[in-house]
């Protein structure tokens, strides 16, 4: 179930990477790839605090916030992060995160998991490539769509 | 809330030149007021410590005596949220690990300066029980805990502190004992930052390098160092060995004379020994062009930098052959990584056995050298070819001072450096591998590179186009970001299987 | 109790031509009924077996291919003792290792010919739920369930048997539709067998090349393989280049076209990469004075031989410069240990690895070739040095007959071999290892090598000798022995520590 | 505790390399080695049935016998070592057993339990060096020497 250039276009997307990480290869590339497959993207960048998500989120009534995270400090970065997007009134944004998210090679059920209970629809470990991400946006922007729509 | 520290543009005007003495001593006294660590620092009591310590434990003089035997020391990274637990990494990797130096990373908050993150850091460590900061919270700590560091090891310790903010870092490190000190104004702000300004982060590192002289002129030689390998990301030689030049003039301007050039491995093996050659010869070229001919600048060869496989033995080939090249290429030391590096920081034990992996690629490698190759000879002088042009300009666009021409060149695009995340630079250079494993630049950029040696940099690349029948364009650039992180099914195949 | 194979002579006069057909038929029905697995053999059927299996799967066109287009395939060794862990074995190494050829190890008592203790070792194995022998007893099991192991992999498969008595087990081997076949009768007989004579030893591997040459006339091209990594104790290059072209001789003697040549590593990177390309080189140039022009001759590189440190990270260094070592130095094929190899027969995981690390090495290698060094050509010009005399003396010896000409040097000591466990040898050669890492030559022997070239040996293991402080003598070479197992500490200590 | 020469030149060891096993080299360099100290030995050399051990030791009236085995198989070529012995009449000569003695990478303490079952005074670990073996045999062979005088 993948979504059209054309539908792709009526959704924005913020990426960045949070907090004092200057990991930013992996996210530009994502950003390009989002952009080149017809997605609306705001690329905040690297050293991205999680406000300036927040912020940039309501200003362009963003449909989903994709963090990314390497440099291990995320699970200090990211933990009230979906409580500040309802403060701002973004309920049911969809959040995503990426990257190298906690300090160590430690099993990747529980990070996920960790990052699940903070809110965060869907994380996505290490050595993720770009096409997976597409398929998952179009997947959960589709859903929400009809959820909508409903 | 911490005073953030105001710019110095109003203390001094942006040149290349030493900061005088009052001056310093007004910048120290604001700079070690802002948090209560920085207070308890007496710069003749430490140097005093530095003075008392073996000479083995000194890297000022365990680099020069390395260079002198011609021996590749070798160095891991590694910090961890509390002294408990960087005291236990320190001393794995000196004893299990057989370090030849020891290093401190310190935490990310830290390098930003957020103490009070940092300090919350260490709470939530305590109360995990595992590290969750990247590094060491060395300012929260304070020398005088910290030196309990450098007293359970047995070697030197050096201060890896990825930043452009380093400048209560740096006074707290070398007053715990660290003879060792990774960083640079040029080189850490092009790739960690974003907003700060190229000048800023030149002025920062200025500081540094002035208290490291401070300390020399106190009978201690410290070991500076610049990272040179930038983003890690496929970094050409020659854009690596311009920040070399250029952080080392700037730091020779203050006063330092023991300097180290780090290079990321491209890992081609006639590529990365004609890199370590021609960083260290085109440096001192520059040295005493400019008059400086009693500055010692080793070469430190970096574990490849850019993206790992995620495969453990994959790791273990790259970790075996970055040993070797740095001990074919000549380097005077390495700096090692482990094979978790595509997932996390590394356990005490894994980085141990990196290091134990990487120093017997060294023994190795015995005495072999590349010198009398035909293209370890192309190499290095195309790395001349590419690199002159655009440090005369540099220099030329400074009339003179190499400071006020690094920034005017970075905001030109003269100077230039791949995947930059600074906002105040262009980041046009695109950097890709050709078909026989070597590192060219697909994209210069504004870098005045003469037209031929551009040539042969698209003519290399054109061959890799071919051979993956892709269009050469800027996705080969990104190709070459992910390729040595690929599985083995991608890069080698067992060529004859039946589809 | 296994009626004992009658050695030969009472059929034919010892010498190194073509067994006849009347004669080597009546010498496969009596080997054939020595076991009731060999019984069940149909030739004609068993070649319509290869000949049905994909092109891939056949290890002489797979050997052919990787060399035409500039391969470095990877091989590594395994054995189990029951087929259900074999088989698991086997698929782990062809699908976790990508190895590109698949082996079969065969136990020691197959070996030996000693079927009723191997028959009790799979019945211990069972019963332990591991494997208490040291590889797959492949006669006891037979062709027909042989066949299974084949069908569960989809690489060529090669059968590695260290031993003298190989009569029965490549009749399985090949009627199993194994492709590729380790064996000779120098090699092994010299580094293998005690009491067996040189002559038996040549005797039985003339069948198994004149069987390989049967299928040949059948339309299957097997791939043979000469090993001479012999003890593997630090074997100078031109000691197994010297057994690479008489096994080669004697195989080609017997029909066979497709012959390789089997290389332990010296670890010294230009030694490995000269010894590669003149074993090649100088078997070509005797197989032409002989009047061959068409027989293939590859080379496989061999992960170090000797001892092996206890240390897994230091073994992972040696995992992986060996696939560099092969890469570089242009062999066809790598054989690969693990970082168990100190201790034991590797897991299939730990096996699995050292494939993955050795092939990233291999990927690493690129396309760098060490031709155009000066020491490069020192190292190619002193192996043809070495071996020219010494073949050319065998080959007189033997009035023309490489068969008769090996025996008598080999008594002679004309041809000898370090560290051999056979009676019939002197053992008089003692290597050692210089101060640059490259194996020489303590003691030649009765070898007739020229005066001024062991002079050359001796000067090098002289400045050896100098700097470990040590006496020039016999202990150089127990030394070397040891040297690789060694402790990093003892290897390369942190040089400056205070005592 | 270690003897002088004189002491060792009364004492007969016997080495070899037991069953189908080729693997010389270590048991050349202990056999060299012991020769050395000062010790008889009789170096029967790789590819040794047991038998040929315990005919040997029963000539020489030897004090210890030796046994290497490298190649795996040593659980199955040394199990009934020290019966036969005893069948010969060599109820307390002393045993050692060293190399690589099992198949694989295993537990020391399991592979040396096993051997002492077997009836083994010492069993010895991969890479075991000759100074080490001198010590021990000094050791164990006064030990016996003074039981023998008792
Ligand atoms: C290159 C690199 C650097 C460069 C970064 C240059 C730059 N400005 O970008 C430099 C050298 C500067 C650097 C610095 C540091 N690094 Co670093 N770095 C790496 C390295 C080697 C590769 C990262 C990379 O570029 N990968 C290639 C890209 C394409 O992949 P990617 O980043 O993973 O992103 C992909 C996917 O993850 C996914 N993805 C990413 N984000 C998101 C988000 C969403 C929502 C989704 C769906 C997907 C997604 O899509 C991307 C494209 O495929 C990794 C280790 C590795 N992976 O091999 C370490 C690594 C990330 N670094 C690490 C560390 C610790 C640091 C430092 C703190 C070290 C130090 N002491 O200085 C500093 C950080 C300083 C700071 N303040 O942040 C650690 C992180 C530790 C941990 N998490 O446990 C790593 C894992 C290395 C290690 N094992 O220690 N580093
Ligand atoms: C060299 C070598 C060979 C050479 C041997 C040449 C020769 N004729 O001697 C060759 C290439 C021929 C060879 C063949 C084989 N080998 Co091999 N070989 C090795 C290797 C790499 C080094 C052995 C060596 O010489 N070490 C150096 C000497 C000085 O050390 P040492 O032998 O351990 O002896 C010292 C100590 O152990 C101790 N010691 C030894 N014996 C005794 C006895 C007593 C009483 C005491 C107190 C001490 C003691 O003192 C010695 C001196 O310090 C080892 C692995 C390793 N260690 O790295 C494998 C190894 C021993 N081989 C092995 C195998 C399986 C084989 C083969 C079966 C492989 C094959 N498929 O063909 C064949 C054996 C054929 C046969 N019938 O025996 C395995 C054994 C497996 C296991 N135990 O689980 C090993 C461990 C490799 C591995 N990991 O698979 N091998």
């Amino acid at each position: 179930m993948t979504l059209i250039p054309e539908q792709r276009s009526r959704l924005t997307l913020i990426t960045g990477v949070i907090g004092a990480d200057t990991h930013i290869v992996g996210n530009r590339i994502l950003s390009m790839a989002l952009e080149k497959e017809g997605f609306k993207v705001v690329a905040l960048g690297a050293l991205t605090p999680a406000e300036d998500f927040i912020k940039a989120a309501v200003e362009t009534a963003a449909d989903a916030i994709l963090v990314s995270s390497l440099y291990g400090q995320g699970e200090l970065d990211c933990r009230h992060f979906r409580d500040m997007c309802i403060e701002a009134g973004l309920e049911n944004i969809l959040l995503y995160v990426g990257g190298n998210l906690v300090v160590g090679k430690q099993s990747w059920d529980d990070v996920e998991s960790r990052y699940m209970d903070m809110g965060f629809n869907r994380a996505f470990p290490p050595g993720t490539r770009t096409p997976d991400v597409v398929r998952m946006l179009d997947e959960d922007l589709k859903e929400k769509a009809e959820g909508a729509a409903a | 809330m911490v005073a953030r520290l105001q710019p110095d543009t109003d203390e001094l005007p942006f040149s290349d030149t030493r900061i005088p003495d009052d001056v310093f001593d007004a910048m120290r006294k604001k700079n070690l007021a802002r948090w209560p660590t920085g207070a308890e620092i007496d710069l003749e009591e430490a140097a005093a410590y530095h003075r008392a310590m073996p000479q083995h434990k000194q890297l000022g003089w365990v680099m020069r005596q390395a260079d002198a035997e011609g021996r590749c020391l070798t160095q891991p990274r590694g910090g961890f949220g509390t002294l408990e637990l960087q005291k236990e990494l320190m001393v794995c990797l000196d004893k299990e690990g057989h370090a030849d130096i020891v290093p401190t990373t310190t935490d990310s908050y830290t390098r930003n300066e957020q103490w009070e993150n940092a300090a919350r850091g260490i709470e939530e460590s305590k109360k995990a029980g595992r590290s969750m900061l990247n590094g060491y919270p060395m300012v929260n700590y304070g020398h005088k805990i910290t030196r309990q560091l450098i007293e359970a090891i047995d070697k030197p310790a050096i201060v890896l502190s990825g930043t452009s903010m380093p400048k209560l870092t740096c006074e707290v490190g070398f007053a715990s004992g660290y003879s060792g000190y990774l960083g640079s104004g040029l080189a850490y702000t092009t790739s960690y930052t974003k907003e700060l300004s190229i000048e800023q982060g030149i002025r920062n590192y200025q500081y540094l390098d002035r208290l490291a002289a401070r300390y020399d002129e106190l009978g201690v030689e410290l070991h500076r160092r610049q990272p040179g390998f930038l983003t890690g990301t496929n970094i050409p030689p020659c854009i690596a060995i311009l920040t070399c030049i250029i952080d080392t003039l700037l730091a020779v301007g203050q006063g330092v004379k023991n300097y180290g050039l780090e290079l990321g491995q491209t890992l081609h093996l006639v590529q990365d020994a004609a890199a370590i050659k021609m960083a260290r010869e085109l440096t001192q070229e520059y040295l005493n062009k400019l008059g400086h001919t009693d500055i010692f600048t080793p070469v430190t060869s970096l574990h490849w930098m850019g993206a790992w496989p995620y495969d453990d033995a994959q790791c273990e080939a790259l970790v075996a052959y970055g040993g070797t090249l740095a001990a074919i290429g000549g380097a005077v030391s390495v700096t090692t990584k482990s094979s978790h590096e595509a997932f996390g920081i590394p356990t005490p034990q894994a980085n141990a056995a990196g290091l134990r992996s990487t120093r017997m690629a060294i023994y190795l490698a015995r005495h072999i050298r590349l010198d009398s190759m035909p293209e370890f000879q192309t190499e290095c002088d195309m790395i001349a070819r590419e690199v002159r042009p655009v440090m005369d300009k540099i220099l030329e666009m400074g009339d003179g001072d190499v400071a006020i021409g690094t920034i005017r060149a970075c905001e030109a695009g003269v100077m230039d450096i791949p995947w930059s995340p600074n906002n105040y630079m262009k980041s046009r250079v695109m950097p890709a591998r050709d078909a026989d494993g070597y590192l060219r630049m697909f994209d210069c950029g504004d870098m005045p590179i003469a037209k031929d040696v551009m040539d042969y940099h698209h003519e290399k690349l054109r061959m890799r186009a071919a051979r993956d029948h892709v269009p050469f364009d800027h996705e080969l650039a990104v190709a070459s970001v992910y390729e040595l992180s690929e599985s083995l099914e991608t890069l080698i195949p067992f060529p004859w299987a039946a589809e």
